[in-house]
């Protein structure tokens, strides 16, 4: 690839990430809790391609695992999170050694 | 030193540095427990980043890091993440028999009420 | 710049072979355990403990046999990329020192459960012998590792086998005990693994021996090995870091305390002893040497006056650890060595590791009669168990034995580490620090004979056990106490055995 | 622009780990805490530490996340507002750790220039394990001890976790499932194991030749399990399952056996002859997968909370 | 060559204007719903986008194949994630 082509991707790249980050931190200062988790989703999303785009610029295949990975674990913390706060009654329940 | 010649290496062992300095500095102030282990992996992460920065630095023999500390850094990823799980254990287990989720009000709090 | 050696650093031996069995050996029977259930557990466990007596056993010989540092490479992949294990007279004398308490636990552990048997394949029991097996895994390999990384796998190993051991009772006061103690220790491991990330980056090694060779330079290494030091004191417990420890040892169940109080703080202060003897260039180990003594000093003093004031028996003996552990810290300025001397051949080394072993063996003892004594009468508090010597004889023997090595009084192996401590201070002109030794050894005296005197007390009342105690649950105790004592059968001289292996004795072979 | 990157992507992992001292909530900490984990993925990959990186979003980034999370959760009752320290105490502490990491950064500065290594021995000795990935090989050849011990250092771990269960219920099973299952969380379990067990499979096979391994993909593994049973699509094991703990063991069990066979085989523990040296590392690499996905799972599962049912 | 580095940049382009165009309704719109679309819809479209424009720069099949695989993964982590996270916001308030 020419190294213009390469550079240019770069800075793709770094432009997605200060967008996400842009967005991450107007997400963290949410009002809702809930909203606060859209920020693990945003990261997925962009540094997935941030990687992808990463990896093309030096032509290094096994970055698309760590995009993979990175994707894959975003949705898996995500309804980690969504599942706590979805049913709040949930955690008395939860123990049912609690009065033993 | 000019922020030019600062490699990938040296600025990502410093930001290993600052991550240690953070992580302590969250594992002292903080009394609550889980913010404590949160800090705990911050701290992890940076001495990470330090074990980083000398496999970066230690490129050759065409690898683009030497893999001695790569793999050391695994195994220790995976130690601090049993070390997580067997804190969280035991601060669920203090929790539901005290209520209580920090080590410093050991003396004055009583117990939960049980009902 | 690398110290990569032209001529490999380490040769095994043919007796290597057996370090391999005396770490892998445990690890073994606690795969087996985990696969064949709680039935199978205390089975596997006694086979263990025999098996491994047997590989200590052959080690000992293997190294009186030949003279010279038992090696194994593992893999056959030389140092710096490999690992090596070694063990030399030291070590081995540790190994041994392990084998004997961990025997003598199992013992005990196994006549504790047999008075309940209902419970013996329960969650406490099947759990303590586990991690009882880990934990000996653990010492072994921090005894004979010769690699910083491995080093550190083998505390996080110990870590994760001690701390579960402190609340195995499931009371919210251990919870909180093992909480904390996993908090300090955490906080070991990782400053001692920052130490390793900056030594691996200046040297390219983390194999000892290659250290000891190498040149240092700049303040990199210095400050590494002063995070590794700092890390391991907060394992080690040594004032004033120490806050962790007696809440952790008094509240853990007798057997388990036995092994925390006895062998569990050894394995970092025997690295701490590594790293300033073995890697730090001298400036630095005389540095650090005089900044040890000083925290040991003050750790004797406060945490005898501490145990003097406990109302608790396990609480007075957990504190009555941090004092004598004070006492292997003085070693280091003592035991400092000149030209012609290297550290190992001087008395104080003698001094500190029979006072390591001695105070293995007698707090192990101690922490096992306690034991009893709370199996008997359901409680441990000092002012209420006046008589206690007439129910519990043996028991009251094995403390007062043990207790001898911990004051340092003839005939005792803690007589002559302290006799030897005492006389490398004043020939080596500190006089605050043979103060200090002399001064613990008469706190050690007050609180010793506080409980001594209970046992003999006849109360009005005769106090009754709650239930018949067995002889051989007692039996351990008394093993370990006369173990201690006939340590001081040792001749009041710098020992040989001990010096096996040292860098400086290879040298002197093979100029 | 490759340096601007790094520098952009350094000062980002600042600021979340700032927000985590400052979070007033501990979930809100949690979460900068994950976002930090994927991020540091990312990060490793631009000091070409690919392997790391892989790690260090599947754990830092996922399964950790996790665990801290449900234990947010199961503490959410607790009193608000522990004591913390005062404002003084807080600015002491600020400076000291200003110090220490002016300090480490002094020494990361300092370090040795050509900068010591082990990648020309790695590279030399590889032939001789018959890998591609030298990661790979440190892990599981050269510094194989090493990896068995923190395999052990896992299931201990574990047993440690199981201890803490209460006498009736130790032996029973844990408790993941929430009383009420989301329908999304539903169809993302019957949907998302698929993948990852596809992905883990991948990250499995290319370990010897290329990033990834049996960290990675125990790992995957683990989160695709782990979200099984929340979704309540596959019970929660009872801890005292046969099958459950033989599955925990085959792994370590298997790696100490050729260790052993070693003796036989080859010069001695550890050793492999070379001829076969690359199966039997694929092999103890397939075994442990299974058993570091097992044990991982279990982790995060927690201590049992239902008693058995036998 | 020239060509199929044309059609990547003109792909990437328009995917890291998705991006902002995502990030910029995060920033703009009132309600917790509206953004959570907002971010879903413009990042799932700009990975998409960047993922087609890369494709033609893959060395091999298995190398395409996990670049769709990426997006694939994404798109459904997305839409599961956003449906968890918009229905426990749901929940919590009653009425958007």
């Amino acid at each position: 690839m020419v190294a213009a082509v390469a550079e240019i991707l770069t800075g793709v790249a770094l432009f997605i990430l200060a967008v996400t980050a842009l967005g991450l931190f107007r997400v963290l200062r949410a009002e809702f809790a809930v909203e606060r988790m859209m920020a693990v989703q945003l990261l997925g999303t962009g540094g997935a391609a941030a990687i992808l785009l990463l990896g093309a610029a030096s032509g290094t295949g096994a970055m698309s695992d760590v995009a993979l990975l990175l994707v894959l674990f975003a949705a898996f913390s995500c309804s980690a999170f969504a599942l706590g706060q979805a049913s709040p009654n949930v955690d008395g329940s939860e123990r049912p050694e609690d009065g033993a | 030193m000019s922020v030019a010649a600062l490699g990938p290496a040296t600025l990502f062992g410093l930001c290993g540095a600052a991550l240690a300095g953070i992580g302590l500095f969250v594992v002292i102030t903080h009394s609550g427990l889980l913010r404590r282990i949160v800090g705990f992996n911050i701290l992890g992460a940076g001495i990470f980043l330090v074990f980083g920065a000398v496999a970066r630095r230690g490129a050759g023999a065409g690898f683009g890091g030497d893999p001695v500390p790569q793999a050391l850094v695994i195994t220790g990823i995976v130690v601090a993440f049993s070390a997580t799980a067997l804190a969280v254990a035991l601060l669920q287990r203090l929790f539901d028999l005290t209520g209580r989720e920090t080590l410093e009000a050991a003396q004055e709090h009583s117990p939960r009420s049980e009902a | 710049m690398s110290p990569l050696a032209t001529e490999p650093a380490h040769v095994a031996t043919p007796g290597g072979v057996l370090l391999v069995l005396a770490v892998m050996l445990p690890v073994v029977a606690v795969l087996l355990m985990l696969a064949l259930g709680p039935r199978w557990t205390r089975r596997i466990a006694l086979a263990t403990l025999a098996i491994g007596l047997l590989v200590t056993i052959a080690i000992l010989a293997e190294l009186l046999r030949t003279g010279e540092a038992l090696t194994y490479v593992v893999g056959g992949w030389q140092p710096p990329l490999g690992i090596a294990l070694r063990a030399d007279g030291t070590s081995v004398a540790m190994l041994a020192m392990t084998a004997l308490v961990i025997a003598a636990t199992g013992c005990f552990g196994y006549a504790q459960q047999q008075l309940d048997p209902a419970t013996s394949h329960g969650r406490a029991p099947t759990s303590f012998w586990i991690l009882l097996m880990a934990v000996w895994s653990a010492l072994n390999a921090i005894f004979v590792g010769e690699d910083l990384f491995n080093l550190y796998v083998a505390l996080e190993l110990l870590t994760f086998a001690a701390v579960p051991l402190v609340c195995l009772d499931g009371r919210a006061e251990t919870m909180a005990a093992a909480l904390r103690y996993l908090m300090f220790a955490l906080l070991g491991s990782l400053l001692y693994l920052l130490g390793t990330a900056l030594i691996y980056g200046s040297f390219g090694t983390l194999d000892i021996s290659l250290l000891s060779q190498a040149s240092a330079e700049g303040p990199v290494f210095p400050v590494a090995l002063a995070l590794m030091i700092a890390g391991l004191l907060a394992k080690a417990a040594l004032f004033p870091l120490h806050l962790w420890l007696p809440p952790a040892h008094a509240g853990a169940p007798a057997s388990a305390s036995a092994v925390l109080s006895a062998l569990v703080i050894k394995a970092p202060f025997f690295l701490i002893l590594r790293l300033v003897l073995d890697v730090a260039p001298p400036q630095s180990a005389a540095f650090a040497g005089q900044f040890l003594a000083v925290l040991g000093a003050a750790s004797i003093l406060f945490c005898s006056v501490m145990a003097l004031r406990q109302a608790r028996l396990k609480l007075m003996i957990a504190y009555s650890t941090v004092a004598q552990i004070g006492y292997l810290f003085i070693v280091f300025p003592l035991a400092s060595g000149s030209e012609t001397l290297p550290p190992w051949g001087t008395i104080a080394w003698t001094g500190g590791a029979l006072q390591l072993i001695s105070h293995a063996l007698a707090k192990a003892a101690m922490f096992l009669a306690a034991g009893a004594i709370a199996e008997a009468y359901g409680h441990d508090r000092i002012s209420d168990l006046g008589g206690f010597g007439r129910a519990l004889p043996i028991s009251a023997a094995a403390f007062g034995l043990a207790g001898l090595s911990l004051m340092g009084i003839p005939p005792s192996g803690g007589f002559v580490a302290k006799c030897l401590l005492l006389t490398a201070a004043v020939i080596g002109g500190h006089p605050w620090l043979a103060a200090t030794i002399l001064a613990g050894g008469l706190l050690a005296g007050s609180y010793v004979f506080r409980v001594v005197d209970r046992a003999l007390a006849t109360p009005a009342i005769p106090l009754a056990p709650r239930k018949p105690i067995p002889r051989r649950l007692e039996l351990a105790a008394l093993v370990l106490a006369v173990a201690a004592v006939l340590l001081g059968l040792v001749p009041l001289q710098p020992f040989a055995f001990l010096q096996i292996g040292r860098p400086d004795s290879l040298t002197a072979v093979a100029p | 622009m490759s340096l601007l990157l790094d520098l952009a992507l350094v000062a980002w992992l600042l600021a979340l780990a700032l927000y985590v001292t400052s979070a007033r909530g501990d979930r809100d900490a949690i979460v900068a805490f994950i976002a930090f984990g994927l991020l540091l993925g990312l990060g490793w990959t631009r000091i070409a530490a690919l392997d790391v990186a892989l790690t260090e979003a599947a754990i830092g980034g996922g399964v950790t996340g996790m665990l801290l999370l449900r234990a947010e959760a199961h503490l959410r009752k607790r009193k608000p507002g522990g004591p913390s320290k005062g404002v003084v105490g807080k600015a002491v502490t600020a400076v000291a750790c200003v110090m220490v990491t002016v300090g480490l950064m002094l020494v990361v500065l300092a370090f040795p220039s050509p900068a010591p290594t082990l990648a020309p021995a790695a590279a030399a000795a590889l032939p001789a394990t018959g890998l591609g990935n030298p990661v790979t090989a440190v892990l599981l050849a050269y510094r194989a001890l090493d990896t068995l011990l923190e395999k052990v250092v896992l299931i201990l771990a574990l047993i440690g976790v199981w201890s803490l269960a209460p006498d009736g219920l130790w032996g029973g099973a844990p408790r993941l499932r929430p009383a009420l299952v989301p329908e999304p969380l539903a169809y993302l379990a019957q949907m998302l194991p698929p993948f990852g067990v596809l992905i883990a499979v991948y990250m499995c096979w290319v370990g010897a030749d290329a990033p990834g391994g049996t960290f990675q993909a125990g790992t995957v593994l683990a989160a695709m399990w782990l979200l099984v049973m929340l979704a309540g699509l596959s019970p929660e094991p009872e801890t005292r399952g046969k099958a459950l703990r033989l599955t925990l063991i085959a792994g370590p069990a298997l790696f100490v056996a050729i260790g052993f066979l070693g003796f036989a085989m080859a010069g001695g523990f550890l050793s492999y002859p070379e001829s076969i040296a690359k199966p039997l590392i694929v092999g103890i690499e397939a075994a442990l997968t299974l058993s570091i996905a097992a044990t991982l799972g279990l982790l995060v599962a927690g201590p049992a909370q239902m008693a058995s049912g036998r | 060559m020239a060509a199929t580095e044309a059609f990547t940049l003109v792909f990437v382009g328009a995917g890291a204007v998705l991006f902002l165009a995502g990030t910029l309704g995060l920033l703009r719109f009132p309600d917790t719903l509206s953004r959570l679309h907002a971010l879903s819809k413009a990042d799932n479209l700009g990975l998409g986008l960047v993922v087609v424009g890369l494709l033609p720069q893959c060395e091999s099949v298995t190398g395409a194949l996990k670049l769709v695989c990426v997006w694939l993964l994404a798109q459904l982590s997305a839409a599961t994630a956003s449906q968890l996270i918009a229905g426990a916001v749901y929940r919590r308030k009653p009425g958007p």
